[in-house]
């Protein structure tokens, strides 16, 4: 009855795939914040906010994605609140996204040598003062390559919603792969828009690392 | 709001779902980490075309979701005649993927052995592969073991995602669950927990494998 | 007048016994040198002062007022003590100009002009006055611990602490380091440094402190206590030393 | 009060299958059409409200009710008892006979055939609760995601019979003529309702009026007509 | 009879000129020493003799059999010539006799237990018997430079090729190492050995090869050739060094 040339498949495909990419950013950047709010709280030296930022890295890395989506859709509207499958899986990726940042982001800031601590306070600059001045500058030049790296990750985490019903990239997939029945073609080049997207992330993390440890 | 009792009864369920989660994780563990250091010695020590091969396929699995692989073996593939169950597509996706993150885990582990070690092997007259399993593989496990084990441990959630296929594991079991009793919040919610509970168990057991393989580093 | 004082201090960590009750006391425009063997709590015994370390039992006085480990009293205390490390701790994203004015303008809130002329002012002072816009690691080790001197100078210090400040560095570069610590010793600066430098101790130094085991073991002017140590662990160091 | 919530809103949310043709699927604009929205419409239209169409999968859609993320579910939802313990339903709008359908090589023409069979299934579906009843134990039971799902694995011959809805089966025959599925046997006739959640009186026969005023005008029929090709049963919803 | 002869020996890495035709005859009991400033080509002459680095003109033989550097001459090889190096590169995972007997059983194909006797008597040579179960990373720089030596001479080498084997270890470390040495020169093992050591050149080698700018500069009897060099390169030389 309804016939999909291949050019419907495609054009379907990058606009679903347009989706995924507001997805990607939107939890990207989600994750971005929360986790610096994290970072924060670990830096403070109070054991039991930093105690709770173990537990959320524990609780967010130690379940599957699928599952945060899951639970974040079916979730949330349990407390009452109305959530869309957009919503949800930008809470989910946000929440997975700000646990695996803190974490890389801990080991960049771990590798400054002690010392600049000590000197920043020795010449009497408040905890705010050496986080700004001192450690933030250098940290994020070290956390900015695996940050880019993990953006990859986020942007296939997205492929998730899915289940959850989001039409996105892959959601877009199984659709048309059920109305045309060519699976190997729009599997293919669902897989194809993702290397597409993702590739050069993986490459300017790489080229990013090899920049900064140069330079040191 | 919260009941969990209507789960009771379907605790065989998540049982079973669990059993496959598990096999399915310790079976791809090992085959995963098999074709990873494969992959790793060819691409650190191998002529230019095995290396821009294993690179290729490193990347291709490296940028794309785990859910469009799956699919794509296990719906694709029939259509150039490849038929396989649900079990082996799951087996064969899980494999690849966690292959292709150890590879690159591996290799660095392999380069970060000193240039010394491997010379030294060479003068007491030992061959490639000798030098390779009895000189260079343990230490060099030793250096990335921490990133195998989280690698793995991501491998082993990421598994949710094969319930799409039919694959009865621990997500299957929540899913099948909550279409019978409509609890859905509260079948994730305990398979979540599920699953935290194997990655906690799954990090204690590589520690106690680790501490094994790697005595030398605390004895005497 | 005694600027810093400490009386009967004493440090763990944890069960172990660092410092086993220092007495020491520094007056205004004194060169002190501590010595002593690797572990005999020398670097501790500095971090007390600055309060980098907090110390258990005994005092500690700086002008007279007590010394804690509180982090606002870190803070004011760093307005009147300086420290240099034997790793320089330069801030290596911050061009030499901008490591020294950093704390002056954040700490002391003087404008960036007022802080400028500071840096260049100090710079001149350790000899460096043409390398204001270069990053730290383009500079040798020699040059990299002056920079270091002359950032704490510009928080016009009223005693500057010393930890080994050459010994990371190649025996060549040592000289124009100890050259910049005599000319601020002949300035009147109040000096406390842990050094391995016998002959600097020597000839700078008004006073030597030599530490044993968490102790001060002797204590003395320079040439006296080098030449004529009285103590056999005194005895059995310098010979080990030199 | 749901009904009273719709008409304030000026909105009515309904949930419609985009995996399952004729009742739902999507064109090449991926924009759901079937009998279940047409349905929708129709609803939305009685009520005078706008219609925001909700795509679900059989596994999510009585969730979906449950937390109140749609006013209705009309989504090919057949009638059981487990369910009527969850929502509410109205009375029938479509005829849907479920049944095993497969390749012809296969042979099978009764429940009890299927004994160590495989069977491709919807999961949450009223097929998937009835095998799981009435079929052999010895039955291994392939359930997937979604009707999506479930139809690429017949179609890729993953599986080599379905239990599904006989318009389902002619939907395929009518895309993939080489692998048009065979009927095995019946297995249920289980008209469509509609969903809603429990307790809503109000909402409830509000929709009851609005479906039997469409069966008597001949709304129900053109629909059937138009996607079915076939007139309603005789003493359909009778 | 010449044991090891290089004729001619030409080495280029790339475009540089590393060897420059070298002519060298070392006679089985020999113990001979090759000194020169860092960067000669000292290091790069031994790779050559084991095959570990190849080489582009001239010829190397060893006991009259040419040395090349495929694979399976190296393996070959490598049965009668023993390597140490300046970083012991003992094998962290294994113990001290592990690290013994690793290759006598698979590339020897000796059992277990004759492996372990093997083992234990060269540890007793090297003067560590008792530490058989011992981690590597538990010696000290001599005691594992010491395991070095005992796990090459459990291969029976006809020579054994020495690259500065002493220069990572603490001062106090060195004499023992070198204790080994002269009782292995003692006992008529075949040694080439870099070194720095010029007291040990002198007293224990017979003959002393000074490398130059990637040439054999001078070369002769040890003590001779210590006192009165001729070229002005070894004096300069040598004066540096002492
Ligand atoms: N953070 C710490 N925790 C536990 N013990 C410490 C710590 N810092 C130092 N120590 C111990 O305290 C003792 C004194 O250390 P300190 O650094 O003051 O010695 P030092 O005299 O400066 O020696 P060196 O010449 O090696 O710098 C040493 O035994 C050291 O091991
Ligand atoms: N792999 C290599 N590639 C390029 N050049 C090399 C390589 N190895 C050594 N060289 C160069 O060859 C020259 C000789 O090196 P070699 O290591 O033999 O010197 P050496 O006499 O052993 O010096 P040292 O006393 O420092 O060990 C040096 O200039 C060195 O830079
Ligand atoms: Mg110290
Ligand atoms: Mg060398």
């Amino acid at each position: 009855m309804i016939e999909f040339s291949n050019y419907d498949i495609i054009r379907n495909l990058i606009f679903a795939a347009q989706w995924t990419v507001l997805l990607s950013l939107v939890a990207f950047i989600g994750g971005t914040l929360v986790a610096l709010a994290l970072t924060a709280l670990r830096l403070t030296r109070n054991s039991i906010l930093q105690k709770l930022v173990a537990v959320y890295i524990e609780l967010f890395q130690g379940t599957p994605l699928l599952m945060q989506m899951f639970l974040c859709f079916f979730g949330v509207s349990l407390l009452g609140y109305e959530i869309s499958a957009w919503s949800a899986a930008i809470l989910a990726l946000t929440l997975f996204t700000s646990a695996f940042l803190v974490e890389i982001w801990r080991g960049c800031i771990d590798t400054l040598p002690k010392g600049q601590w000590e000197a920043s306070r020795c010449l009497g600059m408040s905890f705010l003062q050496i986080l700004r001045h001192i450690i933030l500058p250098q940290a994020l030049r070290v956390a900015i390559a695996p940050t880019v790296g993990f953006s990859v990750q986020v942007v296939k985490g997205t492929a998730l919603a899915s289940v959850i019903g989001f039409v996105e990239l892959t959601k877009a997939g199984t659709m048309l792969n059920n109305a045309t029945f060519e699976p190997f073609k729009v599997f293919a080049m669902v897989a194809v828009i993702y290397f597409l997207l993702c590739y050069p992330l993986s490459l300017s993390s790489k080229i990013l690392e090899k920049k900064f440890n140069v330079s040191r | 709001m919260l009941y969990f009792g209507d789960l009771l009864p379907y605790s065989d369920v998540f049982f079973g779902g669990l059993i496959t989660t598990v096999e399915l994780t310790v079976l791809t563990t090992f085959l995963g980490i098999a074709l990873g250091t494969l992959c790793a010695v060819l691409r650190q020590y191998g002529g230019a075309t095995p290396r821009r091969i294993v690179a290729s396929y490193v990347e291709l699995i490296r940028n794309t979701p785990f859910i469009v692989q799956l699919f794509f073996i296990f719906f694709g593939l029939p259509a150039i005649g490849v038929m396989l169950t649900p079990w082996q597509a799951s087996v064969i996706a899980l494999t690849i993927n966690l292959g292709a993150y150890s590879t690159e885990i591996i290799r660095a582990g392999l380069g970060s052995i000193p240039k010394g070690q491997v010379e030294a092997a060479k003068v007491l007259g030992m061959t490639f592969r000798q030098t390779l399993t009895r000189v260079i593989f343990v230490p060099a496990f030793e250096k990335i073991y921490p990133a195998l084990t989280s690698q793995c441990i991501i491998v082993m959630l990421g598994s949710a995602v094969i319930s799409q296929i039919s694959v009865e594991e621990l997500t299957y079991a929540a899913n099948l669950v909550q279409s019978r009793n409509f609890r859905a919040f509260e079948s994730y919610l305990v398979t979540a927990l599920l699953y935290l509970g194997l990655a906690m168990m799954m990090r204690y057991v590589f520690k106690l494998i680790g501490k094994r393989l790697f005595s030398f580093r605390e004895s005497s | 007048m005694s600027l810093v004082n400490l009386h009967q201090v004493h440090k763990y960590y944890g069960d172990f016994h660092v410092l086993k009750g220092i007495d020491l006391d520094v007056k205004a425009g004194e060169v002190v040198s501590i010595i002593g063997k690797s572990g005999s709590g020398k670097s501790t015994l500095l971090r007390c002062v600055n309060g980098l370390e907090e110390y258990q039992k005994g005092g500690i006085t700086l002008d007279g007022k007590e010394v804690t480990s509180e982090d606002i009293q870190v803070r004011r205390l760093a307005l009147s003590v300086g420290m240099i490390f034997q790793s320089f701790n330069l801030f290596p994203h911050l061009t030499v100009g901008e490591n020294i004015m950093l704390a002056p303008t954040i700490v002391l809130n003087k404008t960036k002009a007022e802080a400028k002329t500071i840096a260049e002012e100090m710079l001149e002072k350790v000899g460096l006055g043409d390398k204001f816009d270069r990053y730290p690691e383009k500079l040798s080790g020699g040059q990299q611990q002056r920079v270091a001197i002359a950032r704490a100078l510009a928080m016009s210090p009223k005693v500057l602490l010393c930890d080994e400040i050459t010994s990371a560095l190649d025996p060549e570069l040592v000289g124009d380091v100890l050259k910049v610590l005599e000319q601020l010793a002949a300035e009147g600066m109040t000096l406390i440094l842990v050094t391995h430098e016998m002959n600097f101790a020597r000839d700078v130094g008004d006073r030597v402190v030599f530490m044993h085991e968490g102790k001060v073991w002797e204590e003395g002017n320079s040439k006296k206590l080098l030449s004529e140590p009285e103590t056999e662990e005194l005895r059995q160091f310098i010979g080990a030393v030199l | 009060d749901v009904l009273q919530d719709i008409q304030d809103r000026k909105e009515i949310r309904i949930a419609v299958p985009q995996d399952f043709p004729p009742f739902g699927s999507v064109g090449p604009d991926l924009k759901p059409q079937g009998i279940d929205v047409d349905m929708a419409n129709y609803i939305a239209d009685q009520l005078d409200v706008d219609l925001k169409i909700v795509p679900v999968t059989s596994a999510n859609r009585i969730p979906y009710l449950q937390t109140k993320k749609v006013d209705l579910v009309i989504s090919s939802l057949g009638k059981n008892p487990e369910r009527e313990k969850a929502i509410d339903f109205t009375t029938p709008y479509a005829p849907f006979f479920l049944g095993v359908f497969g390749e012809n090589s296969v042979d099978v023409t009764k429940m009890t055939d299927l004994a160590g069979k495989t069977v491709g299934v919807t999961r949450g579906s009223v097929e998937d609760l009835e095998l799981e009843k009435y079929a052999p134990k010895s039955l291994n039971v392939r359930r997937f995601e979604d009707n999506n799902t479930t139809l690429t694995a017949y179609l890729t011959g993953q599986v080599k019979l379905i239990a599904t809805g006989n318009l389902v089966a002619t939907e395929i025959a009518k895309r993939q003529p080489q692998r048009a599925p065979e009927t095995k046997f019946l297995l249920k006739d289980s008209p469509c309702y509609i969903g809603l959640a429990e307790g809503e009186a109000a909402l409830q026969s509000k929709i009851n009026g609005i479906i039997s005023t469409a069966l008597e005008n001949g709304t129900l029929n053109d629909i059937s007509m138009k996607w079915l090709k076939a007139p309603l049963p005789k003493g359909f919803g009778a």
